[in-house]
């Protein structure tokens, strides 16, 4: 896309570069804000937004919120994605620029990672935990809605680089010295910092909140033995968010620091060094990709099982391995730079604990398929996209067993062998186990179940086009071609390869507008789940009817076995009396709602955009409101009140569960 | 004014502390431990930078010329003794005593104040010794990791004047019990953060 | 709320009484290493390399003292996860700070 | 923008160099076995080394993974619920303690095997393929956008390309005067970080005369598309002649000429006939070098 000169001179540095794209979205977004508004406006639904969405504490709308903003930046990454595979279908392409390409593809990993697969698992857990361990709430409500809207203005204050000031543009590890000020001056990477470090708080927050919540809040009876396996995987994904964020907070502060204060901890000059921030970062990053995928294998762990209708195969070694991968991703992080050259005996003692995940990793996939073995398989959706992802997983896993071997890396590194890998992990592991959750919990979430032919197609296409797409791509690396490059010659053999690989990422693109489709389509003609257990489930959130009412259970139920929900189901049909045990109902204790969670994140991005055009007067600002709203929630006493027990005896009789 | 969701005693007994007695406030103590253990690894982060920072003095003022022996002894006596007597306030929360444990409190924020002064004057005296943080690694990375340190005590002063005007104002109740506890968890912790700052930075920089 | 309500709570938690010992004592030792930390470096008492380590090992006693006899630490009314996660934590920050400085050394082991 | 970036043609590789037996093993994942898959086309014992380990590590994955995935396809097939299926159902069945010991050990064991292998290659890689011959040293150092090589031996300095002998270790040093980069030479051998402030070393030696291609891997900026550069390996002779004639055709490089090559901007090949004294020295130790004992033993050994 070539400009003329001119364009590029009128656009003012805030309304960034002057390429057409960048302007279309500018009026996209004005265009749709305004149409938001006005249907808001229209319909009168200012109110309800404000009282049942923003306001709200409750884990289930929380939830429900995280799974939009998880799809719409699935979609946004997504568009990225087809983007850069335009570019790379033939050599020499013209189609984007070096600066517009690195952009795209620093956004795409960024968003991608933290901006999709984050809150992607946070949706689960926040729809599943509390109803699977029989809870009425998380530990900390109001926290988790501050989680909720941090996460929420970061992505904001990162989509907002498209069109104010210019996106970051050195990749999503964002390495110094290249993202230093003088390689790298204007706004871009101040966004990049700023919105990962708001969302990161957050997400810290919702660590720390799941954890609180899944140790001391479980039902009378449920013992940890006891717990759904999508409990432990949470469990594990906690306890890396709370150990590993800090770092990535560090490293982000002190890039930060070294661009806005001129400190010189990554610079070139005056003695910093660059390789302390790649060490940083990585003490994150990997445990950050565990931090995505082990809530997927939780996931899996509770479809497969369900839809083979048998009991999840060797649950203690289930338990065990997630508490080693957890425990193991902390002593692997310098796998993503054996390149640096910090010796022999470093590089090695990492490729060994590197390759050492494989074998937790390779006895749960064990596991699941003999969960399947002896069983009664429905291929359900959810139950599709987790067989799919076993095989794609296991070639995702053996090619990072066949990185994390030391000197193979020296020539896999920063190939496309690389990308395919962790493609096919983080599509193969993390976004089909999200998919898989997906439909798993939306009988859960809405009540109606999502049409089951329209979703066939979708995951067949996209498996298709998944491997369509990636697998290409390990030759290519092969083949000598990098990432991160915006063109490539001809004459290199690449060429095939890269087309393939971009029809492949359009099939992806086609089966995404198929899932949307799909939901469109489930919402004008919906299959209503009036069960409350549409799969024949196996843990207590299929108990309640869908969707939940909001109290969760009008009792709190005693658990007596693993499986509690077809423990019951089967003392039932043994013929034994469950319902005699009925204790009276009492009145039910809840959080208030509360628009300070807002507030407070407005101010964080209010003082988060001042640091990153380093008008300092509007990060001070934003801070008082922050330290403002802090000190307001601390002498607040009001903060909760009781359900009686008329209220909780009308909703149930509606529901037909009394 | 209602507290009644503080008042959800899980069976009172007389081994139970106050802050404890609540669901919520056993909740929030455990979470507030997470907490401490996250700003554990960030501190160890930073450490980690400083260490391997501090000799990258890119020709400007070396540890050795700046830290002061007698300077960063006093700063330690005081935070060790305020360590003591936020654990007195604790304690005397637990008695009940209301205005004991506020007495406490208010001698705690007095120390961490001369605590401030003196850092504070220490870092304006280092600046005016052309020690600025952007003169090199070593001391971008000192003030950031006494800074951080730094910042961590002030808002323990600032939450601790917030919980003394809510102990003026409703008494030891569930809910300031756990307050107290809480700030004191915090500030405990700031102490053995200081700890390793008179270690690692000054101890090892003077010797 | 009224406060006559906690007077009576009072009656149940009373669970110090007299004079704070455990308190001052953790006082006084944490001064100890402080100063003994001190006199140690001042004296060049030993070699740098051990110097370095021994008041290392000083200032982990004075963690010791901290979660002991200020933190509460060992108190705990239901299961002991803060225990658990704290010494979680302890493992995690050990390997980060041993782990950085070792890639930080940079091949001392390297042979040419 | 874009017309600062002159595009390169296509260059012309070595003929076919059949790794002998390899296609046999793995005629699916080197489709076809092209010399244009170079990381299966070593020509040096580094990348030989290497090609080696990536094909135990492929073998020795394969064992577990393809059996995993057939493995899957019958489960699936065979327990479906479908109206008939007359396979064993057992609700109940989830344990089994040989079962489980089997899959606990299986992987221990390979990935035993696999550290074996990984070990005794990363360290043998951190010394001269060949004890026998003196090495010859190269310094490299990654610019903005541009590959700059300084032979101390004779004094000369290349631009996006350099000259190597062959059957001789090749001892690169690499520094950058610009963010890092990767220095890779896929048909030779693996990769390593060019950062600034440090004196990294690389081993590296070539079998067979050709033209090799070479390029910056690592994330640099906007003309990082670009930082391609050749490896011309010749014999000695070749090599020396080739040394002369730079040294008597080409110009000097001077300190201006070096501060304008460090400008930010793509460049063609261009050659020096000398270049200032102690100027790789001096770029490492401006950038941070003088922190690092691990440099000075660097730049020692090289001497
Ligand atoms: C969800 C995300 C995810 C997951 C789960 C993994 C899992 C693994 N990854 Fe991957 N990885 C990434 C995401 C992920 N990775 C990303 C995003 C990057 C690049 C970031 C960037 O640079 O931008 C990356 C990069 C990366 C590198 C760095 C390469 C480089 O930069 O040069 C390495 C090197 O060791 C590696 C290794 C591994 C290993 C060994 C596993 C193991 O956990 C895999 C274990 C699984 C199996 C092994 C399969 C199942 C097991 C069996 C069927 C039985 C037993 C098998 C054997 C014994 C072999 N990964
Ligand atoms: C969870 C994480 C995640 C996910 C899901 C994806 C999904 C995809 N990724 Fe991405 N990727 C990363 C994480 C992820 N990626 C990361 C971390 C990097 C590294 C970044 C860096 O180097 O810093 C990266 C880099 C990366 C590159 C390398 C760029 C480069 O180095 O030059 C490529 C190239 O092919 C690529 C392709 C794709 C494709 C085709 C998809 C597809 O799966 C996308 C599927 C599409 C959708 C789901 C949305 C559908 C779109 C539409 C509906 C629009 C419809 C329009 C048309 C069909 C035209 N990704
Ligand atoms: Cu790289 Cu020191
Ligand atoms: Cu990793």
């Amino acid at each position: 896309m070539h400009l003329p000169g001119y364009v590029n001179n009128v656009a003012t540095p805030f309304f960034v570069t002057g390429d057409p794209m960048i302007y279309a979205s500018d009026v996209l977004i004005v265009l749709t804000l305004v149409a938001i508004v006005f249907v808001l406006t229209y319909f009168k639904k200012w109110g309800w937004l404000w009282r049942e969405w923003i306001t709200t504490v409750d884990h289930k709308k929380i939830g429900i919120m995280y799974l939009i903003a998880a799809l719409l930046m699935l979609f946004r990454g997504g568009v990225d994605a087809m983007l850069m595979r335009t570019q790379l279908a033939l050599p020499n392409m013209r189609f984007l620029e070096a600066e517009h390409y690195d952009q795209i593809f620093t956004t795409h990993g960024t968003i991608m990672i933290l901006f999709m697969a984050m809150p992607f698992i946070f949706a689960m857990f926040n729809i599943a935990v509390p109803l699977q361990i029989g809870a009425r709430d998380v530990a900390f409500p109001y926290l988790n809605a501050i989680s909720f809207w941090l996460f929420f203005f970061g992505a904001l204050l990162l989509n907002l680089s498209f069109v104010i000031g210019g996106s970051p543009d050195g990749g999503w590890t964002s390495y110094p010295p290249l993202t230093e000020w003088p390689t790298d001056p204007g706004p871009g990477e101040n966004f990049y910092l700023l919105a990962l470090q708001i969302s990161g708080i957050g997400s810290m927050a919702t660590g720390i909140n799941f954890l609180v919540t899944i140790l001391k809040m479980r039902a009378p009876g449920m013992t940890l033995m006891r717990m759904p396996m999508f409990c432990w995987s949470v469990v594990g994904a906690s306890i890396l968010i709370i150990f590993s964020f800090p770092a990535l907070t560090v490293a982000l502060a002190l890039l930060m620091i070294d661009r806005l204060f001129g400190a010189h901890f990554f610079t070139m000059l005056q003695g910093g060094n660059p390789m302390m921030y790649v060490n940083l970062f990585w003490v994150w990053g990997h445990p950050e990709v565990y931090i995505v995928v082990l809530p997927a294998f939780g996931i899996f762990s509770e479809v497969v099982a369900t839809f083979s209708r048998k009991r999840l195969f060797g649950y203690a070694s289930m338990v065990a391995s997630i508490m080693a991968i957890a425990v193991i991703s902390y002593l692997v992080w310098l796998h993503h730079f054996f390149t640096m050259g910090a010796g022999p005996g470093v590089n090695s003692f990492f490729a060994i604990s590197t390759m050492s995940v494989g074998i937790p990793t390779g006895v749960k996939v064990f596991n699941w398929l003999f969960t399947m073995y002896q069983g009664r398989i429905r291929l359900k959706l959810p139950m599709l996209w987790a067989i799919g992802f076993i095989p794609n997983f296991a070639i995702g896993g053996a090619t990072g067993v066949m990185l994390a071997v030391a000197p193979g890396d020296y020539q896999y590194h920063n190939s496309y062998f690389l990308i395919a890998h962790f493609h096919q992990v983080l599509i193969g592991g993390v976004v089909y186990g999200m998919l898989a959750g997906m439909y798993y919990w939306w009988p859960k979430m809405f009540g109606i179940i999502l049409n089951e032919r329209i979703g066939r197609w979708a995951f067949w296409v996209f498996n298709i086009g998944f491997y369509v797409c990636f697998l290409p791509q390990y030759e290519l690396g092969f083949m000598g071609m990098t990432r991160r490059i915006y063109v490539y010659p001809a004459g290199m053999g690449w060429t095939a390869l890269n087309l393939i690989s971009t029809i492949g990422a359009y099939l992806m693109g086609i089966a995404f507008v198929l899932i949307v489709w799909q939901v469109l389509y489930s919402i004008r003609f919906p299959e209503r789940d009036v069960t409350g257990d549409p799969w024949d489930g196996r843990t207590l959130e299929w108990s309640l009817p869908s969707p939940a009412p909001h109290y969760n259970f009008a009792r709190i139920p005693t658990v007596t076995a693993r499986d509690a929900w077809w423990a019951e189901k089967e003392a039932r049909r043994r013929g034994e009396d469950v319902q005699k045990e009925l204790r009276p109902l009492e009145p039910i204790h809840m959080p208030n709602n509360s628009g300070r969670p807002f507030i407070l994140s407005v101010c964080f991005f209010i003082g988060g955009f001042g640091l990153v055009f380093e008008w300092y007067w509007l990060a001070i600002l934003g801070g008082l409101g922050v330290m403002l709203c802090l000190l307001l929630r601390s002498l607040e006493t009001n903060t909760d009140h009781y359900i009686p027990v008329e209220e909780i005896r009308r909703t149930e009789a509606a529901l037909g569960r009394l | 004014m209602s507290l009644a969701h503080e008042e959800v005693l899980s069976t009172p007994s007389s081994d139970v502390p106050v802050e404890y007695s609540t669901e919520d406030g056993a909740l929030k103590i455990f979470g507030f431990w997470i907490f401490l253990a996250t700003d554990l690894i960030l501190f160890a982060c930073l450490f980690t930078m400083y260490q391997i920072l501090h000799i990258n003095t890119a020709g400007g003022p070396t540890e050795q010329e700046l830290y002061d022996v007698p300077g960063f002894t006093a700063e330690t006596l005081i935070l060790l003794v305020s360590s003591f007597t936020c654990g007195l306030a604790t304690l005397e929360m637990r008695r009940g005593r209301r205005s004991a444990s506020m007495g406490w409190l208010v001698v705690t924020v007095l120390l961490g104040l001369s605590f401030i002064f003196l850092e504070v004057r220490e870092f304006v005296d280092y600046v005016n010794r052309g020690a600025t943080m952007q003169r090199s690694a070593f001391l971008s990375s000192f003030f950031t990791l006494v800074g951080t340190h730094g910042c961590h005590v002030s808002l323990g002063i600032l939450w601790m004047l917030s919980i003394l005007y809510q102990l003026g104002r409703r008494g030891i109740s569930a809910m300031t019990a756990r307050k107290i506890f809480i700030v004191g968890l915090y500030w405990h912790f700031l102490d053995v953060v200081w700890v390793f700052i008179f270690t690692v930075v000054y101890l090892q920089g003077v010797m | 709320m009224s406060s006559e309500h906690h007077e009576e709570l009072r009656g149940f938690h009373g669970i110090h009484r007299g004079f704070p010992w455990s308190h001052v004592v953790g006082l006084v030792v944490s001064l100890v290493l402080t100063f003994a930390a001190l006199w140690l470096v001042q004296a060049h008492a030993m070699p740098h390399g051990l110097l370095l380590a021994v008041i290392l090992v000083l200032a982990v006693l004075q963690i010791v003292v901290q979660l002991f006899f200020f933190m509460h630490f060992l108190e705990s009314y239901g299961p002991r996860y803060h225990v658990t996660s704290l010494a979680l934590a302890f493992v995690f920050t050990v390997c980060i700070i041993a782990g950085s400085l070792w890639i930080m050394t940079f091949g001392g082991e390297q042979t040419y | 923008m874009q017309k600062t970036f002159d595009r390169r043609r296509p260059r012309a590789f070595p003929p076919a160099q059949w790794r002998r037996g390899l296609w046999l093993a793995l005629p699916l994942l080197l489709g076809g076995c092209s010399p244009q898959v170079m990381v299966f086309h070593p020509v040096g014992p580094v990348g030989r080394t290497e090609e080696r380990l990536i094909i135990i590590s492929i073998v020795l994955t394969a064992i577990v993974v393809v059996p995993v995935i057939l493995l899957l396809w019958h489960i699936v097939h065979r327990y479906r619920d479908v109206p008939g299926n007359d396979a064993p159902y057992r609700p109940e069945f989830s344990e089994s303690r040989t079962l489980e010991v089997v899959w606990w050990s299986i992987p221990i064991v390979i990935i035993a095997i696999l550290a074996v292998f990984t070990t005794r290659d990363t360290f043998a890689l951190t010394r001269p393929p060949e004890k026998s011959t003196t090495p010859l040293t190269v310094e490299v150092t990654s610019l903005d956008w541009k590959w700059l090589f300084q032979y101390p031996g004779s004094n000369i300095a290349t631009v996006n390309y350099c000259y190597i002998p062959t059957n001789r270790p090749i001892r690169f040093i690499l520094t950058s005067n610009a963010p890092m980069n990767s220095f890779w030479v896929p048909q030779l051998g693996g990769q390593e970080y060019t950062m600034p402030g440090m004196a990294m070393q690389l081993w590296l030696q070539a079998d067979k005369p050709g033209l090799y291609y070479g390029r910056g891997a690592q994330f640099s900026g906007k003309g990082f598309a670009h930082m391609t550069f050749d490896v011309h390996a010749t014999s000695q002779a070749d090599f020396d002649a080739w040394v002369k004639n730079v040294k008597t055709t080409s110009p000097p490089l001077t300190e201006d000429g070096y501060n304008q090559l460090a400008h930010p901007g793509l460049s063609g090949k261009l050659s020096y006939s000398s270049y200032p004294p102690n100027i790789f020295h001096d770029i490492i130790m401006k950038e941070g070098g003088m922190y690092m004992k691990h440099d000075r033993a660097v730049l020692e050994s090289a001497k």
